[in-house]
Parts: C-alpha cells; sequence; structure tokens
C-alpha cells in the first residue's frame, strides 16, 4: 500500500527523500491548535499538567483556522508527526479518519477507568465515531444558539420564537428604518451554511437521507431556503450579502439588530461589562434555535496515527477532557461538552448562570453535525455557494439547489 | 615600445562579415590612424587589438607576442574611449590609478605615476573629484592621464576627440601630438575625422568595407590616393570626378577632351578626378601644364576667410573650385570662367574597379 | 499694457496649480484616510469599534499593550524581516550575475521576457510541490521553507530590474577596466557593481517589499515560531470575529517601518527606475 | 565554461530547484487523481481533469471574474497613476511628500488592505457608508452586482501607487528636448500629452501593465479576506478557487490541472503583450 506513495515520492529529488521530518523527541508533546479564547484557557490549565509530569514538555502551535487543516495534513503525511496531539473540526473527522491519519482511542478510553466517556453530550461524542471506532473526544462545542436582545423581546410583550414561522414572522415585525430583526450571515460557503441548515432541520429537511441519498433539493430544503431569503430580503441589514459570522456579531453588539444565529458562547462575550456591546451588556439571552434542532460544531482531540508514544499523547488527552479539569476549563471560560459539568450547580454560579446551561444542554442534545462525510470540508463549500448564489438573487432557489446536488454527488 | 602586425584579421558576426582580411604593420613608436567611414571596420579592428573583440581569424602581433587570444589584460595596452569611460563611482586619482592597482603596484608609486601624468596634463588640482564633476575636455584629459600612467607598449584610440567641440579638439590635437612625442609611444588612432588623420598621423591606413584601401603618410593619401574611394574620402571639399573613355589620342569626358597618356586600352570607361583647388586660370599654366580647359558657369560663392568654395557647371554637371578670395569677384552668379586643370594634378581611376590607374 | 495680460496669464497658470493641489490632496487624503481610521480603531475602547461616527473617545492603550508586549507580533516581525532579507540577499546574489550575463552578451530577445514570465507563474502551481519538497525535507513550518518560495517570485523581478539597469550602464566601462588589467568577472564586481548600487537598491527594495507582504505563501509555509506578519495579521481574524483593536494596531506596526522606508527612498526609487528598469 | 554562462549558472540553479522542478511535477499531477488524502489510491487519470476542469462552471466563472478583475483594476490604475504622476510632475510645492504618502499604499501587506476594507466598505459598520449614506448615497459595495468592482477599487488603492511609480520614473527618463520644442510651436497641454508623453512613454506603459497585470491574476488576499469567493461565485477568482481545490479538498490533480490552464492563458496573455511591444 505504501509502494504507491513512495512512487509518488520518487519524484522528489534524491537528497531530499532521505531526509525525514519532524520527528518528535520522546518526552515532549507538540499539540496544533486553533488561535481562540478556549485555547487560552487550555494552555493556562496545561501549565498544571506540565508541573504533575515533569518528563512531559507541552508546546502549543496555535493558529488561525484557515491555516490548521493542511499543517495536520502536512504533519499526518509524515512518517513521524510533527503533532502528537491534533484537534480535528468536525467536518474533517470522518475523512481523516478514512484516510488513516487517526488513531482509535477505544482501547484507551476502555483501559481509563474513571474517564467515562458517556457523560459527554452525545451528538458530540458521536462526531468522533467513525464506523465504529472512537477517533476523537470532544474539545469544545459551537453549537447555535439564537442570541437575542431580550430587553426589546420583553419591552414589545413578544415571546422569542420558537418555531420558524414564528422566528420569520417575529424578525419582520421588529424591523424598522434603522433596526433590523436578524443580522444574519449569508457569506459564501461555511458561513451560509452553518446558519441556513439550522433552517433546513426546522422544515424537516437534511442533506441526506437515511438511505445517503442526496435530498439538498428537497421540498422541504426549498421551503428553508424560500424563508431564509424572506426573512434576508425584509429583515436583515441592506447590503449584508456578504456579511459573515463577525460582521453579524457586530451588528447585533452595537445595537442595530435584535436576533442572530450563533455560536451559544457567544453570549458570556456579548454580555461582559466593559466588552464589545458596552452599555447592552447583559440585555442578550440564549435560546434553542427556531424548531429547536441545532447546528452543531465540535472540535475533538485526537492522536495522528504517526505518534510514536500514543500513551504519552493520551494521557494529555484524557488528562484535559477528566471531568475535574474539564470544570475547571469551563469556570474559566471554555465552551462545555460534558453533562455532568453543564449540570454542575458550582459551574452556574461561577460561570453564566443557570439558564444559559440548561439553554445550552437542550441546544446540544438536539443537534447534529453540519456536514458529514469524507468530502465535508468541500461538500459544505459547494452547497455554501450554492445558498449564496440563491441569497443574492443569481439563482433561483430550485435551481441552486439541483446544482448543489449536482456538485455533492460528484464530490462524493 | 613595439610594434604592431596584423597578419588576414578578419571578423564576423554571425553571417555578416565585417572585416575581410586585413594585413598591418605598425612601427614601433608610430602614429598611426584608422580613417574611414563608420561602419568601415576601424572600430572593430581596434576594438580587436585591445582585445575585447574575439579574433573570427588570423593574427596580432604586438612586439614578438602573438596576443590573438590573450585576454585585454595580458596585452600590455590603453586605450582611450570616445565616452572616456571614467569610472564615475571613484575619484580622478583613483580612476588613474585603477590600472595600476590591478599590477599591485605600491601604494605610494601609484600615487607618485598619477601626480606624475596629471602634471603633465593639467590636471592635478582635479584629483580628488569625481568625473562628473568635470567639463568634457577634462574628463578627456583623465581618460588620457590613466592611459600614460599605465605606460603601456600600445596606444589606442577610438574616436577620443569626437564629443568635443571644435576649439577644444584642435587643442587637444596639438596636445596629443606633443605628448606623443614625449612619450614616444606607439600609438594607434581610430576616426572618421579626415582632418585629424591629416594632422596628426605618421600614416594613415583608409578603411573601407572591412578592408584596406590605403597605407601611406598623409601626404601620399592626399595626393597619391589609391582609389576613387580614397580619392573621395579625403578632401574637403571632395574631390571631383567626371565619367570618361580611353580615346585615341588621350581621354574622353563629359566636360570635353583631355590630354593624358594612360596605360589602359583605348574604349576603357575611366574617371577623371581633380580636388577643387587644383583648378587654375588659364594664364597660371604654361601650355604643357594645361591638360585641359573648361568653360565653367558659376553658380554661387561661400567665402571662408582667406579663400572660398565656388560651386560651377559643365556639362550639366556639378564641380566645386576653391580660390583665394581675391579672385572670388570673378565668379559673379551666371559668369562665364574658362578654368585649366593641371596635368600633375589629375588622378584617374578605373571606372569598374575603382583602382588608381594614372594621374 | 502688458502688465493685465501678464497678470492674467499668471492668474491662470495659479489657478491650474491650485487645481493641480487640490486633486493631489484629494488623492493623499484617500491614500491616508485607513491609515487614521486604523489608528483609531486601535486606540477605541472595544464597545466603540464598531461605532463609524465615532471620533471622540477616551483612548486606551490597550490594544497596544497586548500586541507589543503580550503577543507573538513582535517575533512575527522578525520572522518577517529575516526571511525578506535572505529573500533580497539571495535574489541578488543570484540575480545579479545572470542580469548581468544577459544585459552583456546579449542572450536571446526572449530572454529578458521569460525572466519576467517566471514571476507570473501562479503561486498556486508552485505550491503544491514546493510544499510536499519542502515537507519531505523537514522545512515545513521554518523561515528557511518561506524563503524558498519567496524566491520564486523576487527573483524574477529583481533580475529582470537589473537587466534595465546593467544595460544602462556604458558598456565601455568595464572594457575599460579588463584594459586596465583586471578580468572580466573583477572588470563586474569591481567596476559595474559599485556603479550599478543604486539600481541594485531600488531592485532591493522591490524584492523586500514583495517578500514582506506576502501571505499567500506563508500562510500554508508557516506556523508556530515561524509565521511571518501578514499570517499573524490574518489571525487576528478568528472564528471568534475579528479582533478589530489589535489587528489594528498589527497592520499599524507592519506598515510603519516600510513607510518609514519608503519615504527615505522614493526619490532614489523614482530615479533609478528611470534609469533603466522601465526600459526593455 | 564561458563566462556567460558561468554568471547565469546560480540563476539557473536557483530557478531549476523552485520553478523547474514545481512544475514538471505540478503537470505530472494534473495527469493523476492525486488526493492527499489518497495518497496510497493515485491513479492515472490522462486528461480526465483538463476535461473535467474545462467543463466545469465554477472554474469557467472563477477565470471569467479573474480576467474581469485584472482589466478592470489594471485600467483603472493605469488611468489614476498615470494622470496622479502627471499632476505630481507639476506639483511645485510638497512634492517630495506626496510622492512618499502617495507611493505608501503599495508596501502594505495586502492582507492588511484587504481586513481594512471589509470594514470601511461594512454596509451598516463602516465608516465610509455612514458618510455616503448621510448624503442620500446607498451603496452596498460587496452585493452581487457591486463586489468584484469594490475588490478592484480596493485593488486600485494598494496598486495605483506602482504604477505611478513607473510612471513618475518613466517621465522622469524622458527626453526634454521634444517637449520644448512642442512649447515653442505652441501646442497645448493636451496635444503635447496625446502627441509626445503618451507615445513616448509606450514602453513604460506596457510594462507596467503587464507587470501589474500578471500580478492582478495573482489576487487571492482580497477575497481570502472579504468575500471568499461569494456572493455565489461573484468573486471567485482562480487563484482562490485553485488554493480551495487544493489545499481546502485536497484534489492536487485537479488543481494542479486548472493551475497548467491557468498558465497557458497567461502565456497567451505575454505573448501577445510581448509582441505589441516588439513592434513598437
Amino acid at each position: 500500500m505504501r509502494t504507491q506513495k513512495w512512487l509518488a515520492t520518487a519524484l522528489f529529488a534524491g537528497a531530499a527523500s532521505a531526509m525525514v521530518s519532524g520527528s518528535s523527541l520522546a518526552g515532549s508533546l507538540n499539540i496544533i491548535i486553533e488561535e481562540v479564547p478556549d485555547y487560552d484557557v487550555v494552555r493556562v490549565l496545561t501549565e498544571k499538567f506540565a508541573a504533575e509530569n515533569p518528563g512531559i514538555e507541552v508546546t502549543f502551535d496555535a493558529m488561525p483556522f484557515d491555516a490548521m487543516r493542511d499543517k495536520i495534513l502536512t504533519s499526518a503525511l509524515a512518517s513521524s508527526a510533527t503533532y502528537n496531539v491534533i484537534i480535528v473540526d468536525n467536518p474533517w473527522m470522518e475523512e481523516f479518519a478514512k484516510a488513516g491519519f487517526l488513531t482509535p482511542l477505544d482501547d484507551f478510553i476502555a483501559a481509563d477507568s474513571g474517564y467515562d466517556f458517556e457523560d459527554f453530550v452525545g451528538p458530540l461524542r458521536d462526531i468522533g465515531v467513525v464506523e465504529g471506532s472512537t477517533y476523537g473526544v470532544p474539545y469544545y462545542n459551537y453549537a447555535l444558539g439564537l442570541i437575542v436582545r431580550q430587553d426589546i423581546f420583553d419591552e414589545q410583550g413578544i415571546a422569542v420564537p420558537t418555531t420558524l414561522d414564528d422566528y420569520v414572522d417575529v424578525v419582520k415585525k421588529l424591523t424598522n428604518d434603522d433596526f433590523y430583526g436578524a443580522a444574519m450571515q449569508p457569506q459564501k460557503g461555511y458561513k451560509v451554511m452553518e446558519e441556513w441548515k439550522n433552517w433546513l432541520y426546522a422544515t424537516g429537511g437534511e442533506l441526506f437521507n437515511a438511505d445517503g441519498d442526496i435530498t439538498i433539493n428537497s421540498p422541504e430544503a426549498v421551503k428553508a431556503l424560500e424563508m431564509y431569503i424572506d426573512a434576508f430580503n425584509t429583515s436583515a441589514p441592506e447590503g449584508s450579502v456578504n456579511w459573515g459570522f463577525d460582521e453579524a456579531l457586530r451588528a447585533v453588539a452595537s445595537g442595530r439588530a435584535a436576533t442572530m444565529l450563533s455560536y451559544n458562547w457567544m453570549l458570556p462575550a456579548l454580555n461582559a461589562k466593559g466588552g464589545m456591546s458596552g452599555d447592552l451588556a447583559g440585555k442578550f439571552t440564549l435560546n434553542e434555535v427556531p424548531g429547536g434542532k441545532a447546528v452543531l460544531g465540535s472540535w475533538s482531540w485526537s492522536i495522528p496515527a504517526n505518534v510514536d508514544d500514543k500513551d504519552e499523547a493520551w494521557k494529555y488527552i484524557s488528562w484535559i477532557t477528566s471531568k475535574a479539569v474539564a470544570k475547571d476549563r469551563v469556570i474559566a471560560g471554555g465552551a462545555p461538552v460534558r453533562t455532568s459539568i453543564i449540570s454542575d450547580p458550582e459551574v452556574w454560579e461561577k460561570g453564566f448562570g443557570e439558564d444559559y446551561y440548561k439553554t445550552l444542554l437542550g441546544i446540544l442534545e438536539d443537534a447534529a453535525p453540519l456536514s458529514s462525510g469524507t468530502s465535508a470540508e468541500e461538500l459544505i463549500d459547494i452547497v455554501g455557494t450554492e445558498l449564496s448564489a440563491a441569497v443574492s438573487g443569481q439563482k433561483s432557489v430550485q435551481q441552486a439547489l439541483d446544482d448543489a446536488a449536482k456538485g455533492v454527488e460528484r464530490a462524493r | 615600445m613595439s610594434g604592431v602586425q596584423l597578419k588576414n584579421l578578419r571578423k564576423s558576426f554571425g553571417l555578416t562579415e565585417v572585416l575581410k582580411g586585413i594585413n598591418l604593420t605598425v612601427e614601433s613608436r608610430e602614429f598611426t590612424v584608422l580613417l574611414g567611414p563608420s561602419g568601415c571596420g576601424k572600430s572593430t579592428t581596434l576594438r580587436m587589438l585591445a582585445g575585447l573583440e574575439p579574433v573570427s581569424e588570423g593574427e596580432i602581433w604586438i612586439g614578438d607576442r602573438n596576443v590573438t587570444d590573450l585576454e585585454p589584460r595580458d596585452r600590455n595596452i590603453a586605450m582611450v574611449f570616445q565616452n572616456y569611460a571614467l569610472y564615475p563611482n571613484m575619484t580622478i586619482a583613483q580612476n588613474m590609478g585603477f590600472g595600476l592597482k590591478a599590477k599591485k603596484m605600491p601604494r605610494a608609486e601609484i600615487s607618485a605615476r598619477v601626480n606624475e601624468a596629471a602634471a603633465m596634463l593639467n590636471i592635478a588640482d582635479l584629483l580628488a573629484r569625481r568625473p562628473k564633476e568635470l567639463s568634457g575636455g577634462q574628463q578627456q584629459r583623465v581618460a588620457i592621464g590613466r592611459a600614460i600612467v599605465r605606460e603601456p607598449n600600445l596606444f589606442l584610440f577610438d574616436e577620443p576627440l569626437s564629443n568635443l567641440d571644435t576649439k577644444l579638439r584642435v587643442e587637444m590635437r596639438t596636445e596629443l601630438l606633443r605628448l606623443h612625442r614625449s612619450l614616444d609611444a606607439t600609438t594607434i588612432y581610430v576616426t572618421h575625422d579626415q582632418e585629424e588623420a591629416m594632422t596628426m598621423a605618421n600614416r594613415i591606413v583608409v578603411m573601407n568595407g572591412g578592408q584596406i584601401e590605403q597605407i601611406g603618410t598623409p601626404s601620399e593619401i592626399y595626393f597619391k590616393p589609391n582609389s576613387r574611394m580614397v580619392a573621395g574620402f579625403i578632401g574637403s571639399p571632395a574631390m571631383n570626378f567626371v565619367d570618361g573613355r580611353v580615346g585615341v589620342d588621350g581621354l574622353e569626358t563629359s566636360i570635353g577632351p583631355v590630354a593624358h597618356p594612360t596605360k589602359l586600352a583605348s574604349g576603357d570607361a575611366v574617371i577623371l578626378g581633380f580636388r577643387p583647388d587644383d583648378l587654375y586660370f588659364p594664364d597660371e599654366l604654361t601650355a604643357y601644364q594645361a591638360a585641359m580647359s573648361v568653360d565653367f558657369t558659376a553658380e554661387f560663392v561661400e567665402l571662408l576667410g582667406a579663400r572660398g568654395i565656388v560651386t560651377l557647371r559643365a556639362a550639366g554637371a556639378e564641380f566645386k573650385g576653391v580660390f583665394e578670395e581675391r579672385f572670388l569677384h570673378r565668379f559673379a552668379e551666371g559668369a562665364t570662367v574658362a578654368l585649366a586643370l593641371s596635368r600633375d594634378r589629375l588622378h584617374l581611376f578605373s571606372a569598374t574597379s575603382g583602382e588608381r590607374v594614372g594621374g | 499694457m502688458t502688465a493685465p495680460t501678464q497678470d492674467g496669464l499668471l492668474s491662470r497658470r495659479r489657478l491650474t496649480l491650485v487645481a493641480i493641489e487640490f486633486v493631489v490632496a484629494l488623492a493623499i487624503a484617500i491614500v491616508l484616510f485607513p491609515f487614521l481610521w486604523i489608528f483609531l480603531a486601535s486606540i477605541k475602547p472595544p464597545e466603540l469599534v464598531t461605532e463609524p461616527n465615532v471620533w471622540m473617545f477616551p483612548p486606551t492603550a490597550a490594544n497596544w499593550h497586548d500586541v507589543l508586549l503580550e503577543s507573538d507580533v513582535p517575533k512575527n516581525i522578525i520572522n518577517s524581516f529575516v526571511v525578506s532579507v535572505a529573500t533580497v540577499i539571495i535574489a541578488l546574489v543570484t540575480g545579479c550575475p545572470a542580469a548581468y550575463s544577459f544585459s552583456r552578451f546579449k542572450t536571446g530577445s526572449g530572454t529578458r521576457f521569460s525572466v519576467l514570465a517566471a514571476e507570473m507563474m501562479p503561486p498556486a502551481i508552485l505550491i503544491l510541490p514546493l510544499f510536499l519538497v519542502l515537507f519531505r525535507l523537514g522545512l515545513i513550518d521554518t523561515l528557511a521553507a518561506v524563503v524558498l518560495a519567496h524566491l520564486t517570485f523576487v527573483v524574477p523581478v529583481v533580475t529582470w530590474f537589473l537587466i534595465g539597469f546593467f544595460d544602462e550602464i556604458p558598456r565601455e566601462l568595464e572594457e575599460q577596466a579588463m584594459i586596465d588589467g583586471y578580468t572580466q568577472f573583477q572588470a563586474f564586481y569591481k567596476v559595474i557593481l559599485p556603479v550599478v548600487r543604486p539600481g541594485l537598491a531600488a531592485a532591493a527594495v522591490f524584492g523586500f517589499v514583495l517578500s514582506w507582504n506576502d501571505m499567500f505563501y506563508a500562510l500554508i509555509l508557516t506556523g508556530g515560531e515561524s509565521r511571518t506578519l501578514p499570517v499573524a495579521i490574518a489571525g487576528f481574524w478568528t472564528f471568534r470575529g475579528i479582533d478589530m483593536g489589535k489587528m489594528a494596531v498589527a497592520i499599524l506596526v507592519a506598515v510603519v517601518p516600510i513607510l518609514i522606508i519608503s519615504f527615505f527612498i522614493q526619490k532614489h526609487l523614482v530615479r533609478s527606475l528611470g534609469g533603466g528598469a522601465v526600459k526593455f | 565554461m564561458h563566462l556567460r554562462f558561468r554568471l547565469i549558472l546560480p540563476l539557473a540553479a536557483a530557478m531549476t530547484v523552485i520553478m523547474a522542478y514545481p512544475l514538471v511535477f505540478s503537470a505530472w499531477i494534473s495527469f493523476h487523481d492525486y488526493r492527499l488524502t489518497r495518497l496510497q489510491d493515485v491513479r492515472f487519470r490522462g486528461v480526465e481533469n483538463y476535461a473535467f476542469i474545462l467543463s466545469d462552471a465554477p472554474f469557467g466563472r472563477a477565470l471569467v471574474n479573474t480576467m474581469t478583475f485584472v482589466a478592470g483594476a489594471v485600467s483603472i490604475e493605469l488611468v489614476l497613476g498615470l494622470g496622479l504622476a502627471l499632476l505630481l510632475q507639476r506639483l511645485v510645492r510638497f512634492q517630495n511628500f506626496a510622492r512618499a504618502v502617495l507611493l505608501a499604499p503599495m508596501f502594505i501587506t495586502p492582507i492588511a488592505v484587504g481586513l481594512m476594507f471589509r470594514f470601511l466598505l461594512n454596509s451598516e459598520l463602516g465608516v465610509i457608508p455612514y458618510y455616503l449614506a448621510t448624503i442620500g448615497v446607498e451603496i452596498a459595495w460587496f452585493d452581487e452586482r457591486l463586489a468584484l468592482f469594490s475588490l478592484m477599487l480596493i485593488d486600485a488603492w494598494q496598486w495605483t501607487p506602482f504604477m505611478l511609480l513607473m510612471f513618475l520614473a518613466g517621465l522622469e527618463a524622458l527626453p526634454k528636448d521634444p517637449f520644448e520644442a512642442a512649447r515653442v510651436d505652441g501646442a497645448s497641454a493636451w496635444i503635447t500629452f496625446w502627441n509626445l508623453t503618451l507615445p513616448l512613454l509606450r514602453p513604460v506603459i506596457l510594462v507596467a501593465l503587464i507587470i501589474r497585470a500578471l500580478d492582478a491574476f495573482k489576487v487571492f488576499e482580497y477575497v481570502w479576506a472579504i468575500t471568499r469567493g461569494g456572493p455565489g461565485d461573484a468573486t471567485e477568482t482562480i487563484l482562490f478557487h485553485i488554493y480551495k481545490t487544493g489545499f481546502r479538498f485536497f484534489r492536487l490533480g485537479e488543481a494542479a490541472a486548472m493551475a497548467y490552464v491557468l498558465i497557458g492563458i497567461l502565456m497567451f496573455l505575454v505573448i501577445v503583450l510581448y509582441t505589441a511591444m516588439r513592434r513598437r
């Protein structure tokens, strides 16, 4: 099997092939990680791990999201991994697992008595499972929730909508000359897909049916997209057809919009005193997305297949995801993934309050990943491009979804 | 000092042959000028001598050394370029000493030699300056000074005066000659300016179309041009030419018969040439000297000062004559003037080959 | 009689000048405005960053403090600097002799053009194999990898500029040096190189800027310790939103040194480019 | 070996390593189903990759977008650059200052420029639309109709200075005599411009055009930072498309084939421009 690979690499300069890259030294862990606030929490906590394990030196290679995918790939292709511990975004899980890049963790989990794998929220746990083997354990979630300006809803005596039809009505009602019902993120690719798929769930659609057939152009999907476009045209800021997460967030934070579908953990940031929302801090609440079922994103800890000392890598992963450390992490501001932590009154008290965590648990338990399969990354782009074309009026809804179905068929 | 020998030198650029076999011997201490119209190959010859241009065929000898394949630096020559080629980033002193530095000469000696040459050329006060602060004439002196300090076997000059104005050019000419005399160096000098060639050279090599037309002293070149080309090229205003044919008794030309002996067979086409200075009033010549007399119509006069150039017409063709100022009143516009040609001042060339066939 | 006419002429001239100054001032404003805005963003309190119409506010130094003292940005700057300098040096060392050769030996008419054409190669086509090779060599995530990648576009540009500069130098200069007793190579580095120094500087500045600005290669080839400044700037755009204030600081930090350099060299740049590089 | 070739040797060696080899390897990849996640299963596909991308609508759209972008951006830059250069030349006061400021944008890393304008032009949060709105102009800079044009404007903000630099240099190097002759002949500024300045600058203009056009084909950072190719396919540019195919989806075979198609187009463009240049 490897001969093909070497055949390909035979084209490399002779001198080049003699050199082997990036082998990690025993006793050192090199971890690739995305540069987000959760990383700041992990970095600080890890100092404790280092103190407990003087023989293991932990270093982080933190980087922006866009740089991670090919870095992980490079490391995975090497004869010996550059990174002993990696984090894997949920669309990549199946792709990487099937490419043979990842180590099955089942035996490690089984051997770890106090670990309590079942404690991780089900949908998050499932992301790490590919064809019956577990390749990743949850790091943090980015499930979507409905973030609203509670003060406005209260003022106008409107209940936070729980169905999609209600939601569209409400955002229309809230929209006036310089205020918008919804800050949306119809940017091409990941962003629009991440948002619209919540609408798709709400109309009862999915990308694939139980048999694995493509249902992207099903009547449910058409309805979801039509409603999405309707809401966008009537209730989203003008000229926001290219907005992503940042712009939507800033529009809400600066008091220009009443609602947004966004990551659940944005709520604390929005409500933080002296933060981005200034005087509006404290006026935001998190709710389940209309229709109930939310798009789930998550990062998982994994061990690359080409790591020499997997025990050491697991030692770190099991430590950072253990109940005790996970609690510290969540209290310090990390996005929770364990049921016991989310339900822990101590966490409520030291964190962001009972309501937030209860809503979060509700969201997490009824959520499904954005995309799956070996070409999930590409699928998101294909569908996301067509959605954006439909939202911006370049294609009809049916045309866009048909094209999306065609594209996905080819990419599979 | 050593002489120079070019043996059957040829040069081609691609398929174009620009030098078609040059044979030339330059004696030691001689001042030789390569003269010719642009494109005649004179500069190429010089550059080959310097080693800047590879030789396609033939040999170059400097003294008793065959230098054909030597690099310029191994030939011990000095060259002065038309645009002076001073190193803009160095001072004048550094410019002049640069060649000596290449020979690893001690610094003190370099500076001594530079000072000596600078004094000789009156540029001692410029030594600390840079080239762009100097006038054209001063730059010229520096370029020459740079050649002198090298004490080379051979001086090469590539049209060194053509970037100077007329007055400076005449001054530098004299200065170069004086220098040549005091240095007593073998010099090869390329120019297209015949006045420079005539005044400076011990010997002139007239080149044309990649070949040597004639080698001779200035007076040989002027008075006995080997070919119609040389005859036409040397002298200002240029020599007058008339087409003719060898007759039974002398020549028959479009401006009349000429009593002139020739060794050519009767009926051969010839070209008769005479210089503008060699037109005489009939009473100035004896009957024997006068080869012919022609009635010219005067057209106009250009006064040069002591002399004037007269444009004349005869048999439909235009001729130039040069006369002293006191005679010019005779050439009022439209006047008919009879002028005679002197037998010993005629030049006769074959119409087919252009070679000199008598005169 | 002539006085009014002259006055009229003068005032017309003055009017033209005022018009020119106005247009240039407008252009300057368009260029400077984003910088001003970025600077304001860097000292705005976080809740005001999204307010377009706020010009007066209590400034905060938090972003500057965080970026300069508590982030990797200073290290990123050093990385960028090392990469750019190394790239330029290698480009000059390889490009200079070649440019001289192209210029002096009249290498085919299309050569200088193909040198330029090499610069057009889409990075996308080079990055795939380069990535794989560098990966084999164990050079991914090293500055050396970025230097190697940057050479692909810096070398052609530098070489091409230099060809123009060498063309401008009279041939006689090195011929003189050769007659003065130097080999052609000595003539090249003792006489021609010093003369072409302004050109070298201009080409170096160009190469430096190209390398300094690149994000595409650096994004793919660097990580962690080896990250360059553009990648770091892009890094302020995370999944949790762009940290505008900090990004603003990073942008200013990236731009200011280059602006200072450009301020001092622009005159020479214009002059030396005019000397040769802008001709074929 | 002749000095001529010895001088080229370092460049040739460098170019072989950093360009020739990657090009050959890329060519090989373009005929295979070469996926980074399936290296154990690389299959020969013949020209299938080429056949596919040539019939692939998104790729075609990316090509068209890119060419539109290049043509638009470079034209704007040409006109603005030439205009500013002529104005600057006639500026009496502050010439150095104006020149330094106006040349500055080209020294800024494009990713910073992209992120900067993303927010400056943001329809709700940006300062430019805010003030435009106060005078009644509502422009959605990044909607499907304007997005590509907005990217052109951003490109023009950053790269007009390059044109300006080239033209300032070109104007500086122009002979003075013909212009004095034109003044003596009483030619108007307009006539002088069309009949003297423009023809004399032609070589410089062509060089500047070529460099800018080839560079504009590589547009990546603005797309990456602002639109990600959207809305729909409206700003999907070729380099971004190739980057996505190769480095997001790991389909190196198709990415390499796309890059080769792009090279073919660029070659064509370069040859056309080169011929235009030689005909002068």
